[in-house]
């Protein structure tokens, strides 16, 4: 077996683990690493007897994605800080989002830039406070800042100029050329508020369980802000709700971008699924998903991910959504491609991948114009 | 074809990959006294690779790559491929290691106690390193301090010393032709030549040592000592870190200790000779 | 020659450890001995008192001598650079065409230390400083500046 | 408007070693260090559990110090606070 199907068993079943030799363990983890999941990796095997050095090798790993956690999380919460005094509750996204909530795939799991959703009316004056409390632009020039403006989901990146992180500022969950038109409003309208004042993040999940799917009233997550003062009338730190969280990692997947980390992603899309869900018979959760998907106009990637889950990690999902879809293989071979020294292999597969991502993203004239301008300056 | 060596320095089970036959001969004849990884288990695969498939022959290009990578490196030519699986190595090294706090410092040492010198490259603290551990003492590593985020002692790390330029003559008059690699020229730092260390640092490779002087050596810089305040070996050495502030309590409790109970001093040294005199005698001062 | 008196300020032994949030020696007792209360240093108006550490890039030969940074980032070749290193329209009076090529990461760390960029005049080997200084991760060539951050 | 008053990290959120005349402060919350001079320890001590203004950190501070020089002391309070809260270690209540 190659080090990249050892991977996807530890994730599915820690005990799979068991027996694996010192080179098949060089490589797992190499490969872990290449996909950023050492860290996942780490947490899912923690309790299963290991050899020595790994026990040791990931023990570390562990501890220094808690760490890392740690950082993203106070880039939220001093966004939070910089946005409350205008009443704007950014909408965290992505990792620093799973972090907040403790949700279970966060354990372990790497966090990159922070990334938040305002309403697109309130884009501005998010954008100045930001700026007066220390985020500058990575990118200065008029182009991109007028083809961001005008064509992107969010904002030019800002970057922090003492703490050196980046803010991904989203008003939408795709780029505006892209074919799918997500229904913002009601994202927004049904984000889940983040409560409380306990510390650490690590014991953040009270309210979340197998209780939350189909509920659609607020759900109150565990605590997030650390120091922040209970203040009356003043915003907080918002999640989406279940569903919405789904259909957002399914977009990030298969409708932005050339899948590079793809495994992460839908590792995340599993453990989601097996968080919100009761099961493969929890009829409520399946059909409200579906419907929020198809209101999104993302049924498309939203299925393919809950039938790619299914296959790779043995997701528990109702019997009428599995089966295979054409093209489903290659995304799969897409998300495989890693050899056992931790290169990337399938090199036609993942230049089709990454042209693809560039037409998903906008109209072919449009992308020709954009790549012309850039070229020629 | 896919050409390999895996051996382990110190905590460290290296996986080195190439996809040229003569970088892995060169590491497998240098590395040859070093043992295998524990249990076959390499924690760190350094890569060296051409960019597409027809550069392995044809204007061949060395990339150094691994688990972890980093953008806008330049390759280096066929000719440094032994270089170059180096610094892949010491890259992984660099962005991967979380076992213990990283200081990018040379270390030796003598009775159990250690010296730590600290500096930028072209400070000198390889070369005294390199000459110290001809004599009295053992060398600990000329690339990586390993600081013991519980225990507070020092990891051995004794990988290839990497000699440059001037002091390879000063060291090659010293030991035996068989522990020097091959004589690199035209890297983008002059000349570089490996040298094996000593059997002894290399055998004792597991055993720690409890560090009892800071230094910062300055090569070319007017002779003298001077104490280093706690606060500034602190900015120093996190600044000296890769993994600081990854690492977070665990690594402040053990700096804020090492800097706190043992004395920090900055020398300024014009010679080799002169340097390992200065340090010999600090030595004797503070008990050794 | 290493003595106590010659780390200048380092406390006695006892005080080490505890919370700095106590105020340097007997600050307890402060209230109520006025003869023997502490002197406290303000800072003068202006004067930053925290610095915060910043994580290290890889200071490793492997990132200081063997990346390389382009002037401009190729995402904005064609473009001017002013003396303060900001981009501006090609043609801009005062300012600096890009760089023929990228320099390596070795020659921006020595001109960073007052040795003149290779192929540069004074005043443009400043202009193409400053812009390199101004990099932001994400950039292409700030991994590489980054590296060549030298230990004060 | 009136004026601000700040609220300090909670003492267990930090760890602090006195180095010399600097303290390292170690931000459980932040996983940040700071190093820290004068008067910004003594900041943090004297709002410890009690919020306050400025001004009353100037109070505080010179019922336990003698302070070097004090008629510019609120102003200077003022921004070593504004330098606090950019740490993330006061804010605003």
């Amino acid at each position: 077996m190659k080090a990249m199907a050892h991977l996807v068993a530890a994730l599915r079943d820690p005990a799979s683990v068991a027996g694996l030799s010192g080179p098949q363990w060089s490589a797992l983890m190499s490969v872990a690493r290449g996909e950023v999941l050492l860290g996942t990796l780490a947490h899912r095997v923690a309790d299963q007897p290991l050899p020595g050095s790994v026990a040791a090798e990931l023990r570390a790993a562990l501890a220094s994605a808690n760490q890392a956690q740690i950082h993203a999380l106070w880039e939220a919460e001093m966004c939070h800080r910089a946005l409350s005094p205008l009443g704007i509750t950014p909408v965290l996204l992505k990792g620093t989002a799973y972090a907040a909530a403790g949700l279970p795939n966060a354990a372990g799991r790497q966090i990159g830039d922070l990334d938040i959703l305002v309403p697109r009316d309130r884009l501005d004056e998010a954008e100045a406070a930001l700026i007066s409390a220390g985020w500058e632009w990575v990118k200065d020039d008029p182009y991109d800042q007028a083809y961001y403006r005008e064509h992107m989901h969010e904002l030019p990146p800002l970057i922090h100029k003492t703490r050196d992180r980046m803010i991904d500022v989203h008003h939408t969950i795709l780029p505006l050329t892209a074919k799918p038109r997500p229904d913002v409003a009601a994202m927004l309208a049904d984000a889940v508020a983040l409560l409380g004042d306990a510390y650490p993040p690590s014991r953040l999940r009270e309210g979340s369980g197998v209780g939350l799917n189909g509920e659609r009233t607020r759900l109150v997550f565990g605590s997030f802000p650390p120091l922040t003062p209970p203040a009356g009338g003043r915003g907080t730190l918002q999640i989406l709700c279940p569903t919405d969280m789904v259909c957002h990692a399914a977009a990030h997947l298969f409708a932005d971008g050339d899948m590079a980390g793809g495994l992460r992603n839908l590792w995340d899309i599993h453990s989601l699924l097996s968080e919100f869900s009761g099961g493969k018979d929890d009829d409520g959760f399946w059909q409200d998903l579906q419907s929020r998907a198809q209101q999104h106009q993302l049924w498309p990637a939203v299925h393919r991910a809950i039938r790619l889950s299914h296959s790779l990690f043995a997701t528990n999902i109702p019997s009428a959504m599995a089966g295979r879809v054409r093209h489903d293989k290659y995304y799969r071979i897409r998300m495989l491609a890693r050899d056992d020294w931790g290169r990337e292999s399938h090199r036609l597969i993942r230049l089709i991948f990454y042209i693809r991502s560039h037409l998903i993203r906008m109209p072919l004239p449009m992308l020709l114009r954009h790549l012309w301008t850039k070229w020629r300056r | 074809m896919t050409h390999s060596a895996s051996f382990r320095v110190g905590p460290v089970g290296f996986r080195i990959v190439s996809d040229w036959r003569e970088p892995v001969r060169q590491l497998q004849q240098l590395y040859g006294a070093y043992p295998a990884p524990i249990a076959g288990v390499a924690t760190a695969t350094a890569r060296i690779e051409a960019a597409r498939p027809w550069r392995r022959w044809l204007r061949p290009a060395v990339h150094i790559r691994g688990d972890y990578i980093i953008p806008d490196a330049l390759p280096l030519p066929l000719s440094q491929g032994l270089l170059s699986a180096e610094m892949a190595m010491n890259l992984q090294v660099a962005l991967g290691w979380r076992q213990h706090m990283l200081l990018h410092a040379s270390a030796v040492e003598q009775g159990g106690r250690a010296i730590i010198m600290v500096g930028a490259s072209g400070s000198g603290k390889s070369t005294l390193a390199a000459m110290l551990g001809e004599g009295d003492w053992r060398l600990l590593g000329d690339e990586f301090a390993m600081l013991g985020l519980d225990d507070g002692l020092l990891a051995p790390f004794p990988r290839l010393v990497s000699l440059k330029n001037e002091s390879i003559a000063e060291m090659a008059a010293r030991v035996s032709v068989d522990r020097l690699g091959p004589l690199i020229i035209g890297t983008p730092k002059g000349s570089i030549r490996h040298l094996v260390p000593r059997a002894d640092a290399i055998a004792r490779m597991d055993e720690p040592a409890r560090p009892v002087l800071l230094l910062f050596p300055g090569f070319g810089e007017q002779a003298g000592l001077r104490a280093v305040a706690p606060s500034e070996a602190f900015m120093r050495l996190t600044d000296s870190s890769t993994n600081y502030v990854a690492l977070g309590e665990p690594a402040f409790v053990a700096l804020t200790r090492l800097v706190r109970d043992v004395p920090a001093v900055a020398i300024g040294y014009a010679s080799g000779a002169q340097g390992v005199a200065a340090v010999e005698a600090l030595w004797a001062e503070v008990g050794g | 020659m290493i003595d106590d008196s010659q780390r200048d300020g380092v406390p006695p032994g006892g005080e080490q450890g505890e919370t700095a949030a106590t105020p340097r020696r007997d600050a307890g007792a402060a209230g109520h001995s006025a003869a023997r209360r502490t002197v406290l240093m303000v800072g003068a108006a202006g004067v930053a008192a925290a610095v915060t550490i910043r994580p290290a890039f890889a200071q490793t030969a492997a990132s200081v001598f063997n990346c390389e940074i382009p002037v401009p980032d190729p995402a904005n070749s064609g473009r001017y650079i002013a003396l303060n290193g900001t981009l501006v329209p090609a043609g801009t009076r005062g300012a600096f065409p890009g760089a023929a090529r990228a320099f390596k990461g070795e020659e921006v760390r020595q001109a960073l230390q007052g040795r003149s960029l290779p192929g540069t005049s004074y005043e443009q080997g400043q202009a193409y400083l400053n812009y390199i200084r101004r990099l932001r991760a994400g950039q292409s060539g700030f991994t590489c500046y980054a590296s060549i951050q030298m230990p004060r | 408007m009136p004026p601000t008053t700040w609220v300090a990290a909670a003492p267990d959120r930090l760890a602090s070693q006195q180095l010399d005349v600097l303290s390292a402060v170690f931000d459980r919350a932040s996983g940040q260090t700071h190093l820290l001079a004068e008067p910004l320890p003594q900041i943090l001590a004297v709002l410890n559990n009690a919020p306050g203004t400025s001004l009353d950190v100037a109070n505080r501070l010179s019922i336990s110090f003698d302070i070097e020089e004090s008629d510019s002391l609120a102003q200077r309070i003022s921004e070593c606070l504004d330098e606090l809260a950019a740490l993330g270690l006061v804010v605003k209540a």
